[in-house]
């Protein structure tokens, strides 16, 4: 029975990833293939956050230079020999800059898809841990790493297109055009398949003694420093780690989002990342998945229907979720949220503490008594 | 029991919470549907996809408005005929929310889920830069209202708004030869004002101009300071100042220069190139008024087309609205549209796209047509700000023709662009 | 010589802005360790009543009044900013003291919601948004008393606002259908604030010219900072605010009511961001979106110039002021002609407004290896580690 | 009148040398001597604010000194990380217990286990059998086997400071500093934590800082007594007691004596 517990989710996962594709139409399985893609990012911010308290306000750097990695790469692919992409020429630039001369290969793009965000990542957060500066002080810091990027790739049109960013879909893999639906449901596959494959490291890293040494820095730091730890070691290797998270998932989104653009470093998109993760339930790794389609999907109905009033529903989703479901969903889930709701309607009966006195009806009879000597408007 | 009294108040606190979310969000939409009227053979799905949230919202909506009036006037005749049946235009809208990637997302569900023959959509360059990988791929079909930087040429798009050489090239021109030879560029920080300024500087060495410095400000940035003194610096006699700030920045730019005495009073000459009838409404006319602006539609311009257009959106829209170049321009395409579609007798995309070519409008402007190189003929005049907030004509530079691969700069300079030919390189060749 | 002036007063002048949008906010993070990611949108709010009172000034029987309207704005944002403050403290900061995160993610969800408020209000929304809040505050006093204790009853409060909700919302659209209570108040749309003539002129002082805009702002500045010096270090309620911050539980003890104070505490900071919309009036558009262009510069401030020293925030201001238009201007080429070719490029490189800022952030983000806790730190063993 | 002391023969094991810390001005120590033999047991008291904190605080890296030297093993500790002095075998506990609540005291101890304490090994290897045992041990030792599995935060309070000491143990410290392990425990608890430190003293080097003087009696140790950071005397219990500088500083003399 056990068995079948921990194995049902993965059944119906994989069942679910067989049979979306035949079902769903193209449009719905590539937003779903985007936003599981951004799952990723979510799980590599439960690490940081849920596990090790770190509330990163800039993973959307890591997130859009995974994005470059890849889209750079794409646009090289489906050049003839000798040619530019089309955005050079338009600034003047005639020979491809030294830096992105290696993104020819496709070795080099799948390794920079991850390592150029967790080296990224690494160095910023030593930087940071190193001298202490935790809470919010580091959240405001990765909001300004945050803005700094994105005012710099904006302003840099001869490097990288500045606003405009890089196009994937007119490339071609094996001669096959990215933005084609066949294409499509492939990159939904690798999606799947890489979504399960961050869920199952991430819970390699969190369920051991690892995992623990995170709590323990996000419950009592100092205590663990003089235990003998290092917490800056931790600290960076685990922001390395969601950077590198980051990173891969910013590259499957680009390639079924068609484009990756500064917009991608955008401060809000950085903050809702954090948001899926808390509507889902932080420190609960699967919530982050959870809460990445959930909100995208509801983001994306909602703003075909009412696109004015996704604002208010989001700022409520953020008030709810802070003030009443600090464990978000699954949290409230494995608490027994659902058991409260049904005991609130007498399913089952409460049953008496002491029956000998509560079933006494003279005891009953002065309950009850108690119960109208309460002034109206009842709770105190 | 104080478990329980906590409980119960956090519980009230969620329910209010949401219920206040709701309510707001349900509140905000209000409005409601629009009725079918007349008798109809059938429809036909068209895309509006513009911002209608977020920081474009501004712009685009009064875009997107002028879209919706065109198809119910359209509509209002009859719709369009394909094969002797009168098809009724039916819009889908989807909000771009300011955000370029939403941007090409929302313009896949338009294809893929709604299936429309056409989407007009789009405001800035990069909204257009992210949904052309999209209508390229699914080989479909977008038009695009404004005017923007040229250097582009797609098969599947159709540009109704001006390129440079219809705005800010006999802009520069007539600057040099009536207001200065010392220009100071000021843009913000985006495709749009970078390639634009790039643009003018090949021209300025061209037509012997002096370009005595430029600078650009991030997106929403409201620090003017350090270009008021650069102006100062560079300027200090009065010159020429090119103004493609966007959104914003415009105001914060104005409201600064003004206090700053760099005014037209004072001898500056300032050139903008995003400022219409409606920014000038919203920085206000007593910071703009004497400053310059170059377009292809005024709400001033006296011709009866012109006042039709400007009083049909008002009774539509409300008294207090203005018409403005994009609007028109957004307007026009609709009709551009429909009249390729009777033309080409389908409303196949690759059809219309073909019959496009050719195709004519009377439009608020005056007679307009498409080019070979999907972009329009456009009527190209310079305004100045007056003390209502309303342009005065001071130059007509006529009709032009589209030039979309730029003739100044060095990389594009010989290039052309002609989808009528049948070649690989139609988008850009050698002439 | 001229060129040093230049600098200073052009330092001070967008120091002093950034001095008066981040004071509100420090007074908030460095006495309650709140982070108030709203902070921008109740300068918004601020901004907006100083529309709403030029409107009133510009025609009608105050027309004559218009040139000090600003004055009679200045007063009356820190009234609305403020209250919209206490509202968001006593509904939700309240809640989450002690729990930074939280409370920085909960405030941005108010921003979001802020914004879109004021584009969506109408006189309709206003009138629906109302009785649901009227109906759900009043639903419990209508139930029979019985009903007050049940098992059931908290979903039954649920139920009551989630009824009274679609009644607002009902009556909205209802209401909507009249085109004048549909008609927006504000819109997406920038407003033209236009400042009074003597605001929008400039004087000569000592060879420079100097924005008139400029030098209220500043004078508005130290005004504000001499009144917040004022009130926490010499004011009864000052005082008392600054020992709750020293030692909460002692200070409840000794009879201060540490939830007025907070209360308090959270008032006169969103007043002061109200102040500050007022201020930004003068320089920058009004719109939805002013809030967003200054929250993340007001949180440079804080954390720079640290925590809990009004000094230091001023001098982290002007520091940054200093520096982004000493960098954005280009002025280091006028001052040092003669430099050499690398570093020549190298400033040119980073001398337009947008690469100064970038420049700036990371100038600041690489100071803060060497002063973590910015340039004037708290001290002693109360620091945590 | 200083209070002598058994000077060891041995060479001492932790030896403070003329600490001075200011805070602002404020001198929280003050010229500190004061040296630690190797499996000594050492008291010490001060009225409040006498810098015992402030005092653990230097030793364990926290705090940098102004002024002085202190060193451990021959070796001095300024400038050295938190994390390396404390893996060079010196455990402090806090004054309030801080367990990490979240975890089981098993997985509390487990984390605390002397053995390698990078992230790499953590990741990759496991604990060995011996680890093993000794965190069965110390659960055994503090009698928590029962609530291995339960969440720290959910423990009574003597059982938290029990689980602290016990991770204290389990690093296997040189030194062990003991601050305030006895506040808040009942009379039965605060017996058995006293023969518990009394037990590691001598293959341990023991520093307790109290404010019980019922409880610093019982363990029967030289005993220093801090005042305005520095040492005011050193000497036995009733020694100390009775000195009247003792007896100023913790009853207060009126001004005209």
């Amino acid at each position: 029975m056990a068995k079948l517990r921990t194995w049902l989710p993965w059944l119906l996962l994989v069942a679910a990833a067989l049979i979306l594709p035949a079902i769903l139409p193209p449009f719905r399985l590539n937003l779903l293939g985007r936003f599981l893609s951004l799952g990723i990012v979510a799980l590599g911010i439960d690490l940081i956050w849920g596990f090790t308290g770190m509330l990163s306000l800039g993973q959307g750097i890591f997130f859009a230079l995974g994005g470059y990695a890849i889209g750079m790469h794409l646009q090289l692919l489906s050049l003839a020999p000798g040619e530019l992409p089309e955005f050079f020429g338009l600034y003047g630039v005639k020979q491809l800059p030294v830096f992105w001369q290696p993104f020819q290969s496709f070795v080099f793009t799948g390794l920079c898809v991850w390592v150029l965000p967790a080296l990224v990542a690494g160095v910023l957060g030593y930087l940071v841990f190193r001298n202490r500066i935790k809470g919010v002080y580091f959240s405001i810091l990765t909001q300004a790493a945050l803005l700094v990027f994105f005012n710099f790739f904006n302003g840099q049109q001869k490097l990288i297109n500045g606003t405009n960013g890089l196009k994937t879909d007119t490339a071609r893999i094996f001669g096959e055009l990215v933005g084609s639906d066949a294409m499509q449901r492939n990159l939904f596959w690798l999606t799947v398949v890489f979504v399960m494959a961050a869920w199952l490291l991430c819970r390699w890293l969190t369920r051991g003694r690892f995992g623990d040494a995170l709590i323990a820095i996000r419950d009592d730091e100092p205590r663990l420093r003089f235990t003998g730890y290092n917490p800056t070691a931790y600290k960076t290797l685990v922001f390395a780690i969601a950077g590198a998270m980051a990173g891969v998932s910013g590259a499957l989104y680009t390639v079924q989002s068609g484009i990756v653009s500064p917009q991608y470093m955008a401060v809000p998109f950085s903050i809702e990342m954090v948001i899926w993760v808390a509507v889902g339930g932080r420190g609960t790794l699967i919530g982050a998945v959870l809460g990445a389609v959930l909100i995208n999907y509801a983001k994306s109905l909602v703003s075909e229907q009412l696109p004015e009033t996704w604002l208010f529903i989001q700022g409520g989703l953020f008030l709810l979720v802070v003030t009443a479901l600090p464990d978000g969903l699954v949290g409230w889930w494995r608490q027994g949220g659902p058991r409260h709701i049904k005991a609130m309607v007498g399913w089952p009966a409460l049953a008496p503490t002491y029956p000998g006195l509560d079933l006494d009806p003279a005891a009953q009879a002065e309950r009850q008594a108690f119960r109208s000597d309460l002034p109206p408007g009842g709770a105190p | 029991m104080k478990s329980f009294l906590m409980r119960k108040t956090t519980m009230r606190y969620v329910a209010g919470a949401t219920a206040m979310a709701a309510s707001l969000s349900l509140v905000a939409c209000g409005g409601g549907g629009e009725k079918a009227s007349g008798d109809f053979d059938g429809e036909v799905k068209v895309g509006i996809l513009h911002s209608r949230s977020g920081t474009m919202a501004i712009s685009e909506n009064t875009v997107a408005e002028a879209e919706l009036m065109a198809i119910e006037e359209i509509n209002a005749k009859g719709g369009i005929t394909i094969d002797g049946k009168k098809l009724k235009i039916v819009p889908v809208e989807e909000d771009g929310a300011s955000d370029w990637p939403t941007f090409a997302e929302k313009a896949k569900k338009l294809i893929d889920q709604d299936q429309v023959a056409v989407v007009f959509g789009g405001w800035t360059s990069a909204s257009r830069k992210a949904m052309l990988p999209v209508f390229e791929a699914k080989d479909h079909f977008l038009f695009y209202p404004i005017q923007y930087e040229g250097q582009e040429c797609s098969k599947n798009i159709f540009y109704s708004g001006a390129t440079p050489n219809q705005q800010a090239e006999p802009a520069v021109s007539w600057l040099l030869k009536n207001k200065g030879k010392d220009f100071f560029l000021v843009g913000s920080d985006y495709v749009y004002p970078r390639t634009a300024n790039t643009i003018m500087k090949e021209q300025l060495k061209v037509e012997g101009g002096n370009l005595v410095g430029e600078d650009y400000l991030p997106l929403g940035n409201t620090e003017v300071a350090p270009i008021i003194a650069k102006i100062k610096q560079a300027l200090p006699k009065g010159g020429v100042i090119v103004n493609t700030l966007n959104g914003d920045s415009n105001v914060a730019f104005f409201k600064q220069m003004k206090a700053a005495g760099i005014t037209p009073a004072n001898g500056y000459s300032i050139m903008s190139f995003s400022i219409a009838e409606e920014e000038v409404a919203a920085i206000g006319p007593e910071y703009l008024e004497g400053t310059y602006a170059a377009w292809n539609f005024f709400q001033s311009l006296d011709t009866p087309a012109s006042k039709k257009f400007t009083t049909d959106f008002k009774a539509k829209y409300g008294e207090n609205r203005v018409t403005n170049d994009p609007a028109e321009s957004a307007y026009n395409m609709v009709y551009l549209w429909a009249a390729g579609a009777e033309k080409a007798n389908s409303v196949d995309d690759n059809a219309v796209r073909k019959a496009l070519i050719g195709v004519t409008f009377d439009a608020p402007q005056g007679k307009i047509e498409v080019q070979p190189n999907h972009h329009t003929t456009e009527l190209v005049m310079i305004g100045e700000v007056q003390k209502d907030g309303m342009f005065k004509i001071i130059e007509n530079k006529g009709v032009l023709k589209p030039i979309a691969w730029n003739q100044f700069v060095p990389e594009t300079k010989g290039y052309t662009c002609d989808w009528t030919q049948d070649r690989p390189d139609a988008g850009k060749f050698k002439m | 010589m001229d060129l040093l002036y230049d600098t200073l007063f052009n330092g001070l002048a967008i120091g002093s802005v950034l001095v008066l949008a981040a004071l509100g906010l420090a007074v908030v993070f460095g006495l309650m360790g709140v982070i108030n990611m709203a902070h921008g949108e109740l300068m918004m709010l601020g901004a907006y009543t100083t529309f709403v009172v030029q409107n009133l000034f510009k025609n009608g029987p105050l027309a004559g009044l218009f040139p000090i309207y600003i004055l009679v704005a200045i007063p009356l944002a820190f009234l609305v900013s403020g209250l919209a403050g206490l509202l968001l403290e006593k509904t939700v900061i309240r809640r989450l003291y002690g729990r930074p995160l939280e409370t920085l993610l909960a405030t941005w969800g108010v921003s979001l919601i802020l914004q879109q408020f004021v584009r969506s209000v109408s006189s309709a929304f206003v009138v629906g948004l109302v009785v649901a809040v009227a109906l759900g505050l009043l639903a419990p006093r209508l139930w029979p008393s019985s009903w007050a204790q049940r098992r059931w009853t908290p979903l039954l409060a649920v139920a009551s606002w989630v009824i009274s909700g679609l009644i607002g919302i009902i009556l909205a659209n209802g209401l909507g259908g009249v085109r004048v209570l549909d008609q927006p108040w504000f819109s997406a749309r920038n407003l033209d604030v236009t400042a009074p003539l003597w605001l929008r002129g400039s004087v000569e002082l000592g060879g420079v010219n100097m924005p008139t805009a400029r030098l209220f702002i500043v004078a508005l500045t130290a005004i504000a900072l001499v009144a917040v010096h004022w009130f926490l270090q010499k004011s009864v309620w000052g005082i008392r605010i600054r020992a709750v911050t020293q030692n909460r539980s002692m200070s409840d003890c000794l009879g201060i009511p540490t939830e007025t104070v907070d209360a308090l505490t959270f008032l006169v900071g969103s007043g002061l961001a109200g102040v500050a919309g007022v201020a930004v009036t003068l320089l920058g558009s009004v719109g939805p979106n002013l809030g967003g262009n200054y929250i993340v510069d007001c949180f440079m401030v804080v954390v720079l110039g640290g925590v809990g020293k009004l000094l230091g925030t001023v001098v982290a201001a002007l520091g940054i002021g200093v520096l982004s238009y000493v960098i954005g201007s280009g002025s280091l080429l006028l001052l040092w002609p003669a430099m050499p070719a690398g570093l020549n490029e190298l400033i040119t490189f980073f001398a337009t407004t947008s690469m100064a800022k970038v420049l700036v952030f990371a100038l600041i983000v690489v100071f803060l290896q060497f002063r973590p806790a910015g340039l004037f730190p708290q001290k002693g063993r109360l620091v945590e580690a | 009148m200083t209070a002598s002391i058994a000077v060891p023969l041995v060479a001492p094991l932790l030896e403070l040398r003329g600490v001075s810390v200011s805070f602002d001005g404020f001198w929280a120590l003050n010229d500190l001597n004061l040296s630690l033999a190797p499996g000594e047991l050492r008291a010490v008291i001060g009225p409040n604010g006498a810098g015992k904190t402030t005092f653990l605080d230097v030793i364990t890296g926290k705090v940098r000194p102004t002024k002085g030297d202190v060193v451990f093993r021959g070796r001095s500790l300024l400038g050295i990380a938190e994390h390396r002095i404390a893996r060079l075998g010196i455990g402090r506990k806090f004054q309030t217990p801080r367990v990490y609540q979240n975890l089981s005291p098993r997985r509390n101890l487990e984390l605390a286990v002397k053995g390698s304490h990078s992230p790499f090994n953590l990741l990759l290897g496991s604990l060995d059998s011996r680890q093993r045992q000794r965190v069965q041990e110390l659960l055994a030792v503090v009698g928590l086997e029962a609530h291995a599995s339960r969440r720290a935060g959910s423990l009574s309070h003597g059982q938290k400071q029990w689980l602290e000491i016990a991770m204290l143990l389990a690093q296997d410290p040189y030194v062990l500093l003991v601050d305030e392990p006895v506040a808040g425990l009942s009379e039965e608890e605060t017996e058995r934590t006293g023969a518990l430190l009394r037990s590691l003293a001598g293959d341990h080097t023991v520093l307790v800082i109290e404010h019980d003087m019922d409880f610093i009696r019982e363990l029967d140790c030289p005993v220093t007594v801090l005042h305005e950071g520095h040492v005011l005397c050193e000497g036995t219990m009733e020694t100390v007691q009775s000195d009247p500088r003792v007896i100023e500083v913790y009853l207060g003399v009126e001004d005209d004596v």
